[in-house]
């Protein structure tokens, strides 16, 4: 089983599904020659062919748009959008149709296709480049949001996506792309879309995270750990279809729970996290679900970022004060 | 009217406004013409129920297509059984030429879950409810029959309030980089809503606006059905060459309400009404025929009603329909559960 | 003090902002020769001029861009948008520049725009026509979001939104539009946006909703009390910057909460209710907070809207459900 | 180059890849001339510095704009105080034209929360990061102050790629309709990052789209300064006089890579860079001054000492500014918590 950063396992997920299965058509702004902003895609194009692995004129809106005529037509178009942040041009076409063809002709038509976009902050970019608006596409039934956060669930999640039968937000925390490596199997595999997975176990507190912030929820337990604290750490991996189960299981062993987003506090999914724990385990609460998340403001200028996006010592404290709470 | 540009040759005009073949204009195909009428005529009767349906709350707001035939049925009647029609939600006499139920779509304005839906084989795209986002499906349709080789073109429908939309823009330049065998067929009605024309754009003509893509565009007589269906048969030729996409605007009036819900006379005068009136796609070629003598007064009331028990049929069916079912709305949000099907 | 329609009111409010500041433009689709679909703006043009009561292009993002420009260079600029489905191709421009501008140039250019939409349901509307958006737009800070319930608020809401120096997103419940008629007073004057209004005062259960939910909850009030349950009904009038205060004092008043929205649930504004409220006055509660809401799903063709949108049943049945937790 | 649809007369052009004056063309002020000269060695020097600070790592991702210099700063010098500008993220040059300050744009890609911040009477937009969004704002500016009859023009500057956003399409056209005193150039450097002008679009030339908006288009050799100078100063006026807006693209190339992260020899030739350094439009200006005896060998070394005096300072400033301060976060989300202004 090769190493895998969690770019090069996407990449490796993407030839696959493109070896496997003729329907797949990787397309985009430079997914093409250059292999993607990130590399992504590299090689893919000397590969696979320019007409799998397509350059796109430079329209989101068109991109998401043509994506869904191909889709309906039978094919598994992959598209990439260079940052979440302009992933916004092409709303309307994920609100509007990507998310209800299929209840709108009763399955007569569907758009089985996945958007991939990197997200998230902390990588000293410009503007407009470190966005989180997962709360976005986790508001919109008949879309599906998947988040990894390890190379192993970046492959097998990515290939789940691009075999299920309805689009998929695929969200890539690109401040991991490089910085985590694990053993990825060579072959193709799936993880499926809903289930959450505990990427610690823990009995005093549940802390919720995806993507980016799971290796920051990691480093905070490891740290209360030293208090005697004993946190579960989940990972959800998938955000909708949510894993309410998982999280009443676990909120009812432990008793208290901490959610934490890049995204902005208010409408942010750790509002519909804490909603739920507190739907499905009110009586086993022991402190109001605390979440850890970025202010309400934009992104701002890098220079600040590391003060504003959640940081593994903002996410001890929340555990600390649920848990003396 | 005037072709902007087009590689396939001049494009030929039919009919003038009362219906006579113009001077040195070919005889087009009886059957062919025949056919057409017939198809307009039913559409035609169609929507004048629909208004009905809707004035006796029987059915909720809808759009009338009456005046638009001529574009409607001239460009779906053109396109090969393995093309895909890519409509709004005015082009229901379109969807009906390329195989829509018309009870389906009764029971789309009803507002009942399982109206508007094509069965398989019919290649017709629901009804585009945001003005001109369903051209990038066209485009991308089209793409993806070109990258699998197979000979299906996409025919999108609009108007010309949608082309003021990104949307448009952007469909239409996918189509033209990749190649696309697609036809964008505008109904240029002259208005959206109550917004005329002339507020829309400051292009004389839609069809102007093809070159900035790198694709031919024309203007064509949308109430001239023959004219229509030469100009979209030769676009889809030429998208089947390989040639790739054609902007066609079609010059036409709605002779209604932009809805049941609208009054016209808010914003158009009835002089303007009137003279359109005179010029309405389906008088045209029922003189034209009568006058070729493929079609004669008894025969066109016999095929009217004909067509009437068509609708009637078709009606019944939509009112009869069992009640909507609550489980409907949630049923197909994602496929099973969201499990896989690869 | 003459009696108004709501949309009657917010006409008033749109004339009486066009005639005190020569800065306001009114824009949108149809708002002009037609007085706008809903007649919202009927009468406008012609006592105001073609080029303060403007007509334009069928293009949203266009209108929400040029009103960007507009608003940056001094004027104030009030854009109509159909139906809030078709907000959507606007997005970008919300998201990205009007939410952002002034926070990039630290207030050296601002965007005090308003972008009026009707929304929600039960109206035999086509499709698209009927959405419930508001927590796109709840999820965005640097915009506001108000939405009326009564003819009185949404002129006072409408003309401190006109006054606001940031962007407004102005949710107008069409449902409401001529159903509803009180004394609203002909002069200018303002609500001002944050503080939420108790639409009835009660001690055993706070009903937290909008628009067109607050009678829908006003009426589930009147009937809980035949089982001698006292609901407090709040309309919160404007979502973001949210009421905290007055939620957090009614729960610890009453110790039990439903929330009520047409949206759909996940990821709804009524998660984030629910959230505040579990966080401000966790050790008051006495049940989780309840959520009624439209189910997880588009909005469905209309023969079935009565079973998609919340009915007053609905709302007394979780009301009761919360009251005997 | 050639001039798609322009109604101010036949445009001129000046210079030839070499510098000299083309045959027929008058000699373009000599005050303007070294103005211009210094404007764009300024810019260069700047974003010589920007490269090298980024590569330091004392500022992030850094976009060069060398080569560009000719369209941004012909460009930017030909509008009135009056007139606001906006840019996109490589138009450091034509903002600091309009009186961006150095050290502003330092600290912007420095990510300082100070940074890009135009000063009062500086009526510079903050660089559109999203591509093309910005075009509607310009349509916008220039509607508004048509409406206050006052005389400020908009003028907005983007890409070949951005030209293929909905939002480029939604701008042009309400700018059209609305007659709004607003100048497009796109600069047309032949690439969106990796992609090339011919998957951009399938049109020739960008300017062949102006014609679907009703406004002229124009193609012009945009590393010719004094030629984009005439051009946008022609439609600049068009604008003053009511005419409406004007579309120009303006050929150039970007010397470097498309930020500090890319590497261009990926999807670039070195025969296609060498051939574009050789019509690069900085060292045309100075052949042209010194073949016309207004800027000489020695002259120049001291305008450029005089120069990188400016650009050290502003170096200097923006890197000992004073930290970050965390209170920026969310101190400008809404004016003083919401409070109304009106
Ligand atoms: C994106 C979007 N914006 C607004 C509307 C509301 N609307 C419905 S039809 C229409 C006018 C469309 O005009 P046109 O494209 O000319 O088509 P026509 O109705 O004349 O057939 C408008 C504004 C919509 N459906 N979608
Ligand atoms: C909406 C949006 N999509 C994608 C990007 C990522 N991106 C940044 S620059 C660029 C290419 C722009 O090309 P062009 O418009 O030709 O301008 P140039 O960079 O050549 O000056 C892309 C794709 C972006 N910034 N905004
Ligand atoms: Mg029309
Ligand atoms: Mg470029």
């Amino acid at each position: 089983m090769p190493e895998q950063t969690l770019i090069g396992a996407i990449r490796d997920g993407l030839a696959c599904a493109l070896a496997a299965d003729p329907r797949v058509v990787v397309m985009g702004e430079d997914v093409g020659r250059v292999g993607g902003v990130f590399r992504a895609t590299e090689g893919l194009q000397e590969r696979f062919g320019a007409e799998r692995v397509v350059d796109t004129p430079l329209a989101e809106s068109g991109i998401a748009g043509t994506a869904i005529g191909m889709a309906a037509y039978g094919l598994r178009p992959v598209a990439e959008m260079q940052f979440m942040g302009f992933v916004l041009p092409a709303v309307d076409q994920i609100v509007s149709h990507a998310a209800r063809l299929r209840a709108r002709t009763h399955g007569r038509f569907t758009a089985p296709l996945v958007i991939r976009t990197p997200y998230g902050g902390l990588i000293r970019a410009p503007e407009l480049h470190s966005e989180s608006l997962e709360a976005f596409f986790c508001h919109l039934p008949g879309v599906k949001v998947a988040c990894p956060s390890t190379p192993r669930d970046a492959k097998g999640l990515l290939l789940a996506a691009i075999a299920d039968p309805d689009p998929v937000i695929f969200m890539e925390p690109m401040r991991l792309y490089r910085s985590v490596r694990e053993d990825v199997p060579a072959e193709s595999f799936t993880v499926p879309l809903g289930p959450a997975r505990i990427a610690r176990p823990g009995r005093d507190v549940s802390v919720i995270a995806w993507g980016a912030m799971v290796p920051a929820a990691l480093r905070a337990a490891a740290d209360v750990a030293g208090d005697g604290i004993e946190a579960e750490v989940i990972d959800l991996r998938t955000l909708t279809p949510l894993d309410e189960a998982s999280l009443a299981d676990s909120v009812r062993r432990t008793g208290r729970a901490v959610v934490v987003h890049e995204g902005v506090r208010t409408g942010g999914f750790g509002a519909e996290v804490a909603a739920r724990i507190a739907e499905a385990a009110f009586l086993y609460l022991q402190a109001p679900v605390a979440r850890v998340t970025a202010p309400d403001a934009p992104y701002p200028p890098f220079l600040l970022e590391d003060r504003f996006v959640p940081q593994p010592a903002d996410v001890a404290a929340a555990i600390r004060s649920v848990v003396a709470f | 009217m005037r072709v902007v540009a087009f590689d396939a040759g001049e494009l030929p005009a039919y009919l003038d406004e009362g219906g006579h073949l113009l001077p040195g204009a070919q005889a087009p195909d009886p059957d062919l013409a025949l056919r057409l009428y017939r198809q307009m005529l039913l559409a035609r009767r169609l929507d004048i129920r629909c208004v009905n349906l809707q004035r006796q709350g029987r059915i909720g707001t809808y759009p009338p297509a009456a005046g638009q035939e001529g574009v409607q049925i001239g460009a779906a009647m053109a396109m090969a059984q393995a093309d895909w029609l890519f409509p709004s939600y005015r082009d229901g006499a379109a969807a009906a030429a390329r195989g829509m139920p018309l009870d389906a779509m009764v029971a789309y304005w009803m507002g009942h879950p399982r109206g508007g839906i094509a069965p398989a084989g019919v290649n017709v795209f629901p009804f585009s409810i945001p003005v001109g986002s369903h051209i990038p499906h066209a485009a991308g349709m089209a793409w993806a029959a070109r990258l699998r080789g197979e000979d299906a073109c996409a025919l999108c429908l609009f108007g010309d309030g949608a082309t003021s939309e990104g949307d448009f823009h952007e469909g239409l330049n996918f189509a033209a980089v990749m190649r696309a065998p697609a036809v964008f067929v505008c109904q240029n009605n002259g208005y959206a809503i109550s917004v005329p024309f002339r507020r829309q754009t400051a292009a004389e003509h839609i069809a102007a606006k093809a070159a900035g893509y790198g694709m031919p565009g024309l203007t064509v007589d949308g109430n001239d059905v023959f004219a229509v269906h030469a100009a979209v048969a030769a676009a889809l030729a030429r998208g089947r060459a390989g040639k790739g996409p054609t902007l066609i605007e079609a010059m036409t009036y709605r002779l209604g309400p932009h809805t049941t819900s609208d009054d016209p006379s808010r914003y158009r005068t009835p002089e303007e009404e009137a003279g359109a009136r005179a010029r309405e796609p389906l008088g045209r070629v029922a003189a034209y025929l009568e006058a070729a003598g493929l079609l004669g007064a008894a025969a066109r009331a016999q095929l009217t009603a004909e067509v009437d028990a068509e609708v009637d049929a078709a009606v019944t069916e939509a009112l009869a329909a069992p009640p909507a079912d609550p489980g409907d709305i949630t049923a197909f949000t994602v496929a099973d559960g969201g499990r896989a099907d690869a």
